[in-house]
């Protein structure tokens, strides 16, 4: 299969689905993390506990949610709770992984939802925190989803809506975060990146299909940590395109 | 226990958690018929200036029939609380909102409020004060609890701290820095429901979202509900209450009240609707016309039904999958 | 009808029963006030809204409670929920009334329900607080209902489970506890009884039937401020002993 | 933000927020059929000088079948959170609580509870902590919150919160005192409901009493069920769901499970097997003989049932009113 043959959220869909490991506990965002997780719970995860803010644990994602607190984000589910019941079981060290969105991301994974420019008098409005404050602060492994750019991938951040490490090692911890939480992967259209074990710095890890390391580097506004072995991601393979295409979103609309 | 840093955001509305007390010691305690319109409620019960909030979330068993009414009575300068998809975007539209305790205004898979981005841009809103979403469903808590802040692990070591009203201490217990949220009483809440009597107690399906919390936290509470079901069936199920009539100053029977949003398991969301939301608000001159169509060129919630047309809601339930 | 036609529990039960307004709510603990709670509601008070600790608002006292949770406080109500929900609508400010007993009371209406003696080394172990603390701190006005004799009124009690006024004016304040919060009543075998205004102490309201001031004062382990007028408690009428009997507790269980 | 004020009470179980969660971590998150024997889950769980709890209260929707378990293994210097009737009566009778931070233990409508005053006075139970009630509940709530602490008006100017382990600081949005009640944590806690799946997913009927706030605060969950149904019959109402599978180590199936207790909706409580119990309490030789018929005596929960008698176990469930 020829690597046009997927459009970049697809791309950005099997990549973060595949980070989605069966028998594990995900938080649940808007949009990607959406169909990530159907398309896991379809392809190698069919167990894969979701968890979406206002209430849903266990949802069978036959549908796709349009909303984090629409009918589908508790569909079969186990419990369908409230928005403090899931934020405290984060809180209470339950889930493993929390998938997230930004305009911006710094070095450290910190996350930008809130404003470009200055906060009282900004030049962009974003919508603000949602939950992203709280999925980033208190799930084990925070998954952020992004298109890459050197916009978005920047040395400062405009502002620090989510945690990421902050200002290095030991900086969460330092705050008041809890011990071993933390930024786990970055999925962008241009590769998968991780961060260095030590200086909780942006790591490369692999490039998505067609991709180079140059590229990436070009794209990114900061200096990633690149290290001797940088993997290839495997494309989207055709199994999950038929089931992302056919069934997860067979309306197409997303991707 | 000592204060290790304090959010320099405004403290819109102060914890004065004893003059709570004594709001709600005066509340009626008596079962009486609490129905009215929307257009009654908002009258009686939302004025210039008051701090309100929305419950669930923008698309999702929201109080829209009410949110409508008050921009066709065109109630201004209103400090608002919290997250918001179609609803607050609506406020904002009609420029009625003057300051926020904000943790997300956008539209979701559609993507950023242009409405927002307007009124926050211009200055027209003049104060933003971040929190995260749990960040205000806790402060709703700890008004509900009836105690002035209640602490949490959620907006340490951010911006989003840093903008906001939260102090954070050093457990006494611990050691650890743990985040203190101020607790938020509002001046109305807005909820709507599935059931209720006429009384005000109140049933939901499906997830709770933060309905209970800020039902609690507010002095005066408007219920809007897809229908209004005698007491006795109320008490046939105690334990599917989640708001007692105590709480409650307005019961209007709404049906479709959510709409364009949905209601679980009786209405689905009118995506096309949303849609041409989505279009219509991105320029102030389409906006201005939606607004005209939709809520300025009708008189209630009954003739806004008539406008989208039966047909219409008919498929909106029709499409309501088993559960 | 004779005052001799009614015994001590019955008398406590239509005493208490008269301090139930009509459209009020009230947090109704085991024992008498439950009694006290259905009588009103079959006589002057339909719409008296009682309230238990572990959930029950609203409910309908067509049997009696046996225990605080149990079906009956929750029979045809408008809310079951859980203790948090109740305790804290009383420390938001919503709960009127609320009603206790204890095995010690002092001047100042603080009340041990803890232990007799040391702490640590008790004479008697006594139940612990319950829910007596919290009804005690967050009702607007607490209404004791005891036998009345010098071991259970006296000057000091052994440990002050349930606040009343402390040490006096201003004592609740300071201490955190909610303004305009304090004991309202004491209801006893031989008495109800009141607190100054200013003082905050004790102060004798009226005496049961066949019952002097003496009587009282003799049976008082403390000085019990004693006004001009002492009204006369009317006896149970016809009426509310033939409800209590045939209709709140017509199976005899506590009277 | 200072301490005012600190209880003398000793921290039985101190709050490390932290440890609980790496301890959450790794509880298994995937679903697994958990059923077993009273017998099996107290061997496997529940251990000498373990921090344990109960729910509801004493006669009501109380985990007895699994208590008399732990009676009949002899599991000993157990430490005790909260507030009971006839089970912690029980656990006091048959000599293995240690410690107690305690709110109530007594009989209720039937008085003083002789076992504790046995217990107590002989200082075989050589730790009484005190709180209230809701000190207790909330201090399971700060627990599945996940935080060390939580703020609440209750205790303050009393010698319960003398002879506890609260503190009183000085809230830093408002001056007023305000007392912090730790974070309790159990090692094990116990709970009994109307339904669950084999994987834990658990649901219960009426008040709801303190069960989402202790299945939260446990290390380990022992839940025993009136009833095991499908998965599919907790999928199709998840908003009746009080208990997540992944809290649960243990699902018991356990009919009359709180026997001599009631099951709302499903049978009454046994009065005269609790006033017997009463009767048989007041005297050390006596409450030996009840413990050997009704406890030492049988083999487990069968049996128990089976010496009650079917006759007796029917007319509870006879007797239940309608709704």
């Amino acid at each position: 299969m020829s690597e046009k043959a997927f459009n970049p959220t697809e791309l950005l869909i099997c990549s973060a689905s595949r980070l989605m490991p069966d028998n594990t506990t995900a938080f649940i965002g808007t949009g990607v993390p959406m169909l990530a997780a159907s398309l896991a719970q379809k392809m190698h995860a069919p167990n894969l506990v979701t968890i979406f803010e206002f209430g849903g644990t266990g949802a069978i994602l036959d549908d796709l949610p349009m909303a984090v607190g629409e009918r589908r984000t508790f569909h079969k589910a186990v419990v369908a709770s409230g928005i403090r019941d899931i934020v405290e079981t984060a809180q209470r060290g339950f889930i493993e992984y929390g998938f997230l969105g930004g305009a911006q991301i710094d070095p450290f994974g910190n996350l930008n939802s809130t404003v470009i420019g200055d906060h009282d008098h900004p030049k962009v409005r974003l919508p603000g925190s949602g939950g992203a404050n709280d999925v980033g602060s208190h799930c084990w492994q925070t998954i952020a989803i992004m298109r890459h750019d050197r916009r978005r991938f920047v040395e400062k951040v405009d502002f620090i809506t989510t945690p990421g490490y902050l200002t290095g090692p030991g900086a969460r911890e330092a705050a008041g975060l809890p011990p071993g939480t933390g930024p786990y992967r970055v999925v962008t259209t241009l590769a998968v990146m991780g961060y260095h074990p030590d200086t909780k710095r942006m790591m490369l890890l692999a490039t998505q299909p067609g991709v180079t390391v140059e590229q990436v580097v070009e794209n990114t506004g900061f200096q990633l940590v690149i290290p001797d072995d940088v993997e290839r991601n495997q494309p989207p393979t055709e199994e999950e395109l038929r089931i992302l295409r056919e069934e997860v979103d067979k309306d197409r609309l997303y991707i | 226990m000592e204060v290790i840093q304090s959010g320099i955001g405004e403290l819109i509305q102060p914890p004065d958690i004893n003059a709570f007390r004594e709001w709600n010691r005066k509340k009626q305690k008596a079962m009486v018929d609490k129905r009215m319109t929307e257009a009654e409620a908002v009258r009686r019960f939302i004025h210039d200036g008051d701090y309100i909030g929305t419950e669930l979330y923008g698309t999702v068993r929201c109080p829209q029939s009410v949110v409508n009414e008050i921009v066709r009575q065109g109630v201004k300068d209103l400090r608002v609380a919290g997250q918001g998809v179609y609803e607050l975007d609506i406020l904002l539209a009609a420029g009625l909102v003057k300051a926020l305790d904000i943790t997300y205004i956008g539209l979701e898979v559609y993507g950023i409020s242009n409405c927002l981005r307007r009124e926050v841009e211009s200055g027209r809103v003049d104060t933003c004060i971040e929190w995260s979403n749990a960040g205000i469903a806790w402060r709703f808590k700890a008004a509900a609890m009836g105690v002035p802040f209640i602490p949490v692990r959620s907006m340490l070591g951010t911006d989003t701290l840093k903008y906001s009203a939260a102090k954070v201490v050093e457990c006494p217990f611990t050691g650890i820095p743990i985040c203190l949220l101020p607790a938020l009483v509002l001046d109305v809440g807005i909820i709507h429901v599935h059931r209720a009597d006429m009384y005000g107690n109140a049933q939901v399906d499906g997830i709770q979202g933060f309905c209970a919390e800020l039902a609690r936290a507010s002095k005066t509470l408007i219920v809007s509900t897809e229908e209004i079901v005698p007491n006795e069936e109320i008490r046939r199920n105690p334990d599917r209450t989640l708001i007692p009539y105590y709480l409650v100053d307005a019961v209007i029977e709404a049906p479709y009240g959510s709409h364009p949003g949905e209601m679980c398991y009786v209405y689905e969301r009118d995506e096309e609707h949303i849609k041409e939301w989505v279009e219509a608000s991105k320029d102030p001159e389409t906006t201005q016309t939606y607004l005209d169509k939709y809520i300025y060129g009708v008189k209630d919630h009954q003739e806004y039904l008539a406008l989208i047309g039966e047909e219409r809601l008919q498929y909106l339930k029709q499409i309501v999958p088993e559960r």
